[in-house]
């Protein structure tokens, strides 16, 4: 019992995280149409960036920078390649996306290489004993901070001018024109949240009881893809509840591979892909997301 | 979209223009029979490092021709294809491959070569119609993530159906053969004083396989499916308006695409001559979305010159990377000529999208066009 | 083949709490040209959308001639001759007018991808792309056959959805405001055309306009609707009399200005 | 084409004997690849100083296969005309690929990996104890030292693929034979998150882990210990440490549970060969150690061994003749580098020795020597099954 | 306020759709643009508003100002917090959003909360019909309903000039009215409109000059009142010309024909 509860807040706390990258990636998906291929390299660069610059600079101040570059990187992204592009050709825009992924992950590979990099972040090593439950300290801090900072951010979608803004360009973007939204400051927003949002994901992925940073996270990333599906594209809830479904069911099929060996060994992602495709089968746009209506 | 696309507006009445047709076309005749010349003649004249980018380039350009029909005209985006590259690849290799082989592990069915080829890809067809219930449901980016689990699942059963597949260490590949001739080494056909060793050979049955391939999508895109798959792309109560059926002409667009997959997939096994799981992964998938999209989005020329630019050039820019100002050659130290042909090859494709949104196909038709700038 | 008798029967739409339409009930006579009027939001397009079965109908029945096809699939409906034109324009964008219009034969041709895939459909495809090429003419959109259809004005637009919807060879032909957005000599001219249509190859129409003039000029009977309700029905002469339609439809007479809703003589 | 035209001897001409090297220098096992070749070239310097082999100087042809599959099938036809043989072909993916090539082109390859299953081929060189063995090796010395007793659980978890599989071999034969409960964990190379295995291994009650996987993932699980307060020991197959691991957060635990077992020697070593080596590492790269001392060790070990092989056929220099001396080997070592190596029979691995090493940052490349070579009786026993 | 010089439109590497229209719209009243289907009304609109650009089109040649600023080729939120706001042709509501958030979006640029509230009651009154949907998602609405909201949206930002492109597209005729009345009294309250129509009619009741575009040119200007006197939009725009009746072919040109298809 206990052990399937610490199964189970485990999970919810990686489910959590990959929440928070899918998020990124859906928020740019959703302003910009555009598929972000780089998603998992912005990740890996701001946390490469964290784990420099922290013994220069102490954690907190290294992650703010890394947060910072990830966010330039996205705004850059945006400005200097995608704003050159036109902006109905998502599919131009996304195969760029690729291109610059090449080159980031050519730059990050041969600067980590097979190494680790610590994060040194000062939750590093700590362990909770909550009851008889023994819970690394960062897991407790993912399950506490990112419903917050998801919550944070719905509510900015929601309730603020920007938000509406940025829903209002996101459903036609010459009415949002009309309406004085600008457009570019709508994606490059976007871009920014992208970056920042993956980096934030990235600390929580290369935190303890993770070694640190490593190139293997770009692969990570990968995997919260399902999550994404499985909750539903444009609903942060989803997200949530995704990662969440997507987390628990990794660690459930871990924690139990002798009884599932007839899956074949190491089932644990393929599970949840193949919860993602019944999910789909039976809500083709997720648990939670909206159904794309078209009347004509 | 068909290649004529492009093509300056006519208002001439159609009599007129079939006249004027022949003339007109010739200088692009002439140019494709100049193309299959020069393919013909070239293992005479090009060493195996060549040819063997060639054949993987074709290998990869079947499979991105039944992209483009799915994602450029059906506009069903999938990340699935390097799944349907591998069941092409293991399934030939299954089907051709004798029984008992690798001491006695391996099953297979033993085959005649053809035949197992054709068989891989209807098979391959089938395993996209299983799916398609999802593919036919789903739309954009949704599909593409859900078909991104058929290469994780993909995966996972190429390491675990030990018998079928090999586990992680593959299977090996029954040469083609036809008639009685083997597409291998043991060949020992000489043509003019060269030497005709498996990739020679191979190269003329993958030009044929190509040739096919690109002439049927061709085919297809430019008739009546390929106008339903693009007005239900853009509009599917459109199209359910016009009379298609919505649902089944999805599922027939995926079975098509997996179809070609398929094909590449047994291209890809005799190219490499041993199949291998790790090769069919994520990465495959997103190189056949960039080969359509950097080559020309719909257009079946452009899935040709994509996959050509995505297949040979890294290999040749890694090849041939220490002639790069500030790079080592291999094992010194600095900046390696392979990381250096990657950041290449990976602004050249930003470079590519940045000046021709529209793929190097339109990059060509540009240059036609300016060649012959009064068209009547 | 004669045209074909539209009977819908105390038809039903629903929408989450909605009730679009509510029991509407009328009959097209074969070869008649019959229009659907009403304020806006009455539900004009969701009748011709449960029509052609886009949205699910929640009661009663819709029958043409012997056929049943409530609650058929769009395309089961178009395979019976249903051919129709849009509110919001839908076409590709990024095709030839051409082949905007080739879409419309999809029902009456039958090569497959395998026959498509070998050569085996070209003298079929070469028939229907002549008839194509009649229709556009019959339009006037002979001359953008090629060009794409994102680039054409609005009005253009119109036309090439009334000439795909031709393109089915349909029996019954439905036009959800075809000549909204045309200037009043080309809303004439349409109407003109869709007349000829009827006559030339023996069509029953349907359609929905809020251009007096058109409705008046071409309607043999109209059907009113107001919040989904059939609220008036006859002729056009009948109709403009009819109090209720005046006060929720067309408005005080006004005559110093709407001249767009006089019919001409 | 024109490549194999010249019969006869490829690689070989009056002065030069050119061996061919397939590595990953730009992808995710770029500082392996980089850390061979490294070691491969100062082996081949001192032989060439020392006169070269069969009156020639050996020559390397190093391609880059960024650990790509397709990059190394057009890298491997473009060497391969022009070497006599493969010094190393790196990566399982890669030489699976490549095996038909290799045993078409009768080439001798020799290879970074251990997997018994590549035994029995003559074409392909596996040297040392191959992972089963070290596996067994490994559980046999945990016994010994008495971390594990009769009835306890040994918790494996291996990597998918090559190398946990052949290793989950060993651990099987070695539990049944110990009278020990295995409870099994599988894991891909890309895992980086391995919380649910160590907590699943702590629900098996396992009393010692015994760990095939990459270098980052040995972190991963000691933290993950920690984390979950399942202090046991933790046992590491060769490609489980990396010399930075001793600067992450894992440092403790590391130092503190963890053990690698081995089939090639320190390069803290304390011989003059191995202090050698050390050297012109140090001199090349100053204060920067190697990420992985065995790799260091292995490359230069192997190519010595090349020499030596290639020397035992000076009068019939084809490939042919390479793979008639490989046979002819039958003890060959340098002293602390390596156990005795024996290739007379292709199906038999190289040796069944291993060494335990523990890490310690006061050491160079952070590993020091627990026990020196020696075979198991249980190794001794097993019966490899070659592929 | 609005002074158009010399404009050239095109879009693409294509023949301009526009080749040096002149046009002007004074402090206030209604000017109303007449023509044919694809005479370059539209693509006007575009260019001033700056969304031409987001249709792949550019300006090439002429000024545009706007209160004595140049605005030709400037961003369109640059443009509508000037105060010019469009009212496109297509409608382009927000279709996710529901109606109220359709409005607040179309307030993005009004600081003051009260003002919004002010205007919101104002529109509803105008279109009671979007009170009543006020919940709903824009996108469902029917095609006169989602006419009426992107005519209410352009209204929330308070503009100083409003442009309207095909307001009565798909209005019921009874709606038709009351726009031509709106627009009556929004040129009263002092917010001059430049107006595109097809329904000539009302536009000519409601404007106090016009102009006629063909093929991208102004081929006739005046007082409203003169122009709809002119037999060539009396003939073309009100369909006043007896010639061009149906039932009289008498035009010389032979009704297009179509025979039935035999399979
Ligand atoms: N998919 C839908 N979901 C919810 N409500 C809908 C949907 N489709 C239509 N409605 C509502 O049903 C009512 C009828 O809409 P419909 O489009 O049929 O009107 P209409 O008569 O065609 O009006 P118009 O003349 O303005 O086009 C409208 O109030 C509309 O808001
Ligand atoms: N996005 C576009 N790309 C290319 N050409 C275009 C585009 N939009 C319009 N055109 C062309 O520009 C010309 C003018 O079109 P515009 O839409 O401005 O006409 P309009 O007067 O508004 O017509 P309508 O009354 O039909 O709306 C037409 O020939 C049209 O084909
Ligand atoms: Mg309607
Ligand atoms: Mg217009």
């Amino acid at each position: 019992m206990i052990r399937l509860l610490e199964l189970l807040v485990n999970g919810v706390s990686l489910g959590l995280l990959y929440a928070l990258i899918t998020l990124g990636f859906v928020i740019v998906f959703k302003a910009t149409r555009v598929v972000n291929f780089a998603h998992a390299s912005f990740l890996l660069l701001g946390v490469y960036v964290v784990a420099v610059a922290q013994p220069l600079l102490g954690f907190a101040a290294a992650a703010l920078l890394g947060l910072a570059v990830a966010g330039l990187l996205g705004l850059a992204t945006e400005r200097l390649l995608l704003a050159r592009v036109d902006r109905h050709n998502h599919h131009a825009m996304a195969i760029l996306t690729i291109g610059l992924n090449v080159v980031l992950t050519a730059e990050l590979t041969r600067r980590l290489g097979e190494q680790v990099l610590p994060l040194g972040a000062p939750w590093d090593g700590h362990v909770v004993h909550l009851g008889s439950l023994t819970l690394p300290l960062t897991v407790v801090i993912t399950v506490v901070a990112v419903p917050v900072l998801i919550g944070g951010l719905t509510a900015l979608l929601t309730l603020t001018g920007w938000g509406l803004a940025m829903r209002a360009s996101i459903a036609d973007a010459e009415g949002a024109a009309l309406a004085g939204i600008r457009l570019r400051r709508v994606s490059a927003t976007a871009w920014v949240l992208g970056g920042l949002l993956a980096t934030a994901a990235g600390i929580g992925l290369a935190s303890f009881p993770s070694p640190g940073v490593s190139l293997s996270m770009e692969s990570v990333a990968i995997a919260a893809f399902p999550a994404a599906i499985i909750g539903g594209f444009d609903s942060l809830g989803g997200a949530i509840a995704g990662g969440l479904i997507v987390g628990v069911v990794q660690v459930l099929v871990a924690g139990h591979q002798d009884s599932l060996a007839f899956l074949g060994l190491g089932a644990g992602d393929v599970v949840a892909y193949l919860v993602m495709i019944v999910v789909l089968l039976w809500r083709p746009s997720g648990l939670f997301g909206s159904k794309e209506f078209s009347r004509v | 979209m068909s290649d004529d696309a492009i093509a300056p507006a006519r208002l001439v009445p159609a009599e007129a223009r079939a006249r004027t047709l022949l003339p007109r076309r010739l200088p692009a005749v002439a140019a494709v029979v100049a193309a299959i010349v020069v393919a013909l003649a070239l293992p005479l004249y090009v060493d195996a490092f060549w040819l063997r980018i060639g054949l993987f380039a074709m290998a990869s350009a079947v499979g991105a021709l039944g992209l483009t029909i799915l994602f450029g005209a059906a506009g069903q985006l999938s990340l699935g294809h390097a799944f349907f590259v591998a069941v092409g690849t293991y399934g030939y290799a299954f089907l051709s491959g004798g029984d008992g082989g690798d001491g006695g592990r391996l099953a297979g069915l033993g085959l005649p070569p053809l035949v197992a080829a054709v068989l891989a890809t209807l098979l391959t067809g089938l395993c996209g119609l299983l799916f398609s219930p999802v593919a036919s449901r789903l739309r954009g980016i949704y599909l593409g993530i859900a078909s991104l689990g058929l290469v994780f699942l993909g995966h996972h059963l190429l390491l675990n159906l030990r018998p079928v597949t090999g586990g992680y260490d593959g299977r090996s590949v029954t040469p083609f053969a036809l008639g009685g001739f083997v597409f291998s080494d043991a060949g020992g056909l000489v043509v003019l004083g060269v030497p005709f060793g498996a990739v020679e050979n191979l190269w003329y049955l993958f030009l044929a396989v190509t040739v096919v391939a690109m002439l049927v999508a061709r085919n297809v895109l430019r008739g009546r499916p390929g106008r339903a798959f693009r007005l239900m792309r853009d509009s599917e109560v459109g199209a359910a308006a016009m009379g298609v059926r919505v649902q089944r002409t999805k599922a027939a667009a995926f079975v098509l695409s997996s179809m070609y997959a398929g094909a590449a997939g047994v291209l890809t096994a005799l190219a490499f001559q041993r199949a291998v799981p790790d090769y069919f992964d994520l990465h495959l998938s997103v190189d056949f979305l960039a080969m359509i999209v950097l080559g020309g989005l719909g257009s079946t020329s452009g899935a040709i010159i994509g996959a050509t630019f995505v297949v040979a050039l890294p290999i040749v820019l890694s090849r041939y990377a220490d002639v790069l100002p500030l790079v080592v050659g291999p094992g010194q130290d600095g900046l390696e000529a392979s990381t250096a042909a990657q950041f290449v090859y990976g602004a050249l494709v930003v470079v590519v999208m940045l000046t021709q949104p529209g793929g190097l196909r339109a990059l060509l038709h540009t240059l036609r066009d300016r060649r012959r700038p009064a068209a009547p | 083949m004669n045209p074909p008798r539209l009977v819908v029967d105390a038809v039903s739409v629903a929408f989450s709490g909605l009730l679009a339409l509510d029991e509407v009930s009328f009959t097209v006579e074969p070869g008649t040209v019959h229009a659907v009027i009403g304020p806006n939001g009455a539900g004009k397009s969701s009748l011709l959308n449960a029509l052609c079965g886009i949205y699910p109908v929640t009661g009663g029945r819709i029958l043409l001639d012997e056929h049943e096809v409530t609650r058929q699939r769009p395309d089961r409906v178009a395979a019976l001759g249903v051919g129709r034109t849009f509110q919001n324009i839908v076409v590709s964008p990024r095709e030839s007018v051409l082949d905007n219009l080739m879409v419309g034969r999809h029902r009456l041709t039958r090569a497959g991808l395998v026959r498509t895939a070998f050569w085996l459909g070209r003298r079929e495809q070469r028939r229907h792309e002549a008839r194509v090429r009649e229709i556009a003419e019959f339009v006037g959109l002979s001359a953008r056959l090629d060009s794409t259809a994102g680039r054409l004005a609005y009005g253009d637009l119109k036309r090439l959805e009334f000439a795909r919807a031709l393109c089915l060879e349909p029996r019954l032909l439905i036009l959800d405001e075809p000549v909204a957005g045309l200037n009043t000599a080309e809303s004439r001219e349409l109407g003109r055309l869709v007349v000829a249509a009827r006559d030339a190859l023996g069509l029953t129409v349907v359609f929905v306009e809020h251009d007096m003039g058109v409705v008046m000029s071409i309607a043999d009977r109209i059907t009113v609707l107001d919040f989904g309700k059939v609220v008036a029905g006859g002729t056009p002469a009948e109709v403009r009399r009819n109090p209720t339609v005046i006060s929720a439809y067309l408005g005080a007479p006004d005559e110093d200005t709407h001249e767009a809703e006089r019919t001409p003589r | 084409a024109t490549s194999s035209a010249n019969a006869g001897a490829p690689g070989v001409s009056d002065s030069t004997i050119k061996l061919g090297m397939l590595v990953d220098l730009s992808g995710a096992f770029a500082t392996s690849g980089k850390t061979s070749n490294t070691a491969s070239q100062f082996a081949v310097d001192e032989i060439n100083a020392a006169g070269g082999v069969c009156g020639r100087k050996i020559e390397l042809v190093v391609r880059d296969h960024g650990y790509d599959v397709q990059k190394a099938v057009t890298a491997y036809d473009e060497v391969a005309p022009q070497v006599l043989g493969f010094l190393n072909v790196y990566g399982s993916a890669i030489t699976s690929a490549l095996r038909d090539k290799i045993s078409s082109n009768d080439v001798l390859v020799g290879l970074t990996a251990f997997a018994p299953t590549l035994l029995g081929d003559p074409h392909l060189l596996v040297v040392g104890a191959t992972y089963d063995i070290q596996a067994i090796n490994s559980v046999d010395w945990m016994v010994r030292e008495g971390m594990l007793k009769k009835g306890d659980t040994l918790g494996h978890i291996y990597l998918q693929g090559e190398i946990g599989e052949n290793s989950l071999k060993g651990s099987t034969f070695a539990t049944e034979k110990l009278g020990l409960k295995l409870a099994g964990q599988q894991i891909k190379p890309t895992d980086a998150d391995l919380t649910s295995q160590v907590n699943a291994m702590k629900a098996a009650g396992a009393k010692a882990i015994l760990l095939d996987s990459t270098a980052k993932q040995t972190a991963a699980v000691a933290s993950a210990a920690q984390a979950a307060g399942l202090d046991v020991p933790i046992m590491g197959t060769v490609a489980t440490f990396s010399t930075s691991l001793l600067s992450t957060a894992a440092a403790p635990a590391l130092i503190k549970r963890y053990h690698r077992v081995s089939g090639v020697g320190l390069l803290s070593a304390d011989t003059p060969a191995v202090k050698a080596l050390a050297d012109k590492w140090k001199a090349k790269f100053g204060a920067q150690q190697p990420e992985s001392g065995g790799a260091v060790v292995l490359a230069y070990l192997s190519t010595h061994l090349w020499a030596k092989i290639i020397s035992g056929t000076c009068g019939d220099l084809t490939r042919k003749g390479l793979l008639a001396a490989r046979a002819k080997v039958t003890s060959f070592s340098i002293d602390g580098l390596g156990p005795a190596l024996d290739l007379s029979d292709p199906a038999q691995p190289t040796s069944r020795a291993s060494q335990i090493h523990r890490p310690d940052k006061g050491v160079y490349a952070g590993m020091k020597l627990v026990e020196d070579f020696k075979v198991s009786d249980l190794a001794k026993e097993y019966q490899v099954k070659a592929g | 306020m609005l002074e158009i010089e010399g404009l050239a439109v095109r879009y693409g590497a294509r023949e301009p759709v526009l080749h040096g229209v002149s046009l002007a719209v004074a402090e206030a009243g209604v000017v109303a643009l007449l023509g044919a289907n694809g005479a370059g009304k539209t693509s006007l609109m575009r260019a001033v508003s700056g969304t031409v650009a987001l249709h792949g089109g550019s300006v090439t040649a002429g000024s545009i100002r706007f209160l004595g600023q140049e605005i030709a080729g400037a961003n369109p939120a640059g443009v509508v917090a000037r105060g010019l706001v469009q009212v496109p042709e297509g409608r382009h509501v927000f279709g996710p959003l529901t109606v109220e958030e359709n409005l607040d979006a179309g307030a993005i640029t009004v600081r003051s909360r009260e003002a919004r509230t002010r205007t919101r009651h104002q529109v509803f009154e105008m279109f009671p019909r979007l009170a009543e949907r006020r919940r709903q998602r824009a996108g469902t609405l029917s095609g006169g309903e989602q006419q009426m909201l992107a005519i209410a949206r352009a209204l929330m930002s308070q503009p100083k000039l409003l442009l309207l492109d095909e307001p009565s597209l798909g209005l019921a005729p009874r709606l038709v009215k009351q726009i031509g009345e709106t627009v009556r009294e929004i040129a009263r309250d002092g917010v001059p409109v430049l107006l595109v129509e097809q329904n000539a009619a009302m536009a000519l009741s409601v404007a106090h000059s016009a102009y006629l575009l063909e093929l991208g040119r102004v081929v006739l200007t005046g007082p409203a009142g003169e122009l709809s006197h002119s037999d060539e939009v009396r003939r073309l725009y009100l369909g006043e010309d007896a010639e061009a009746d149906a039932e009289d072919p008498g035009d010389g040109r032979a009704a297009p024909q179509l025979a039935r298809w035999t399979a």
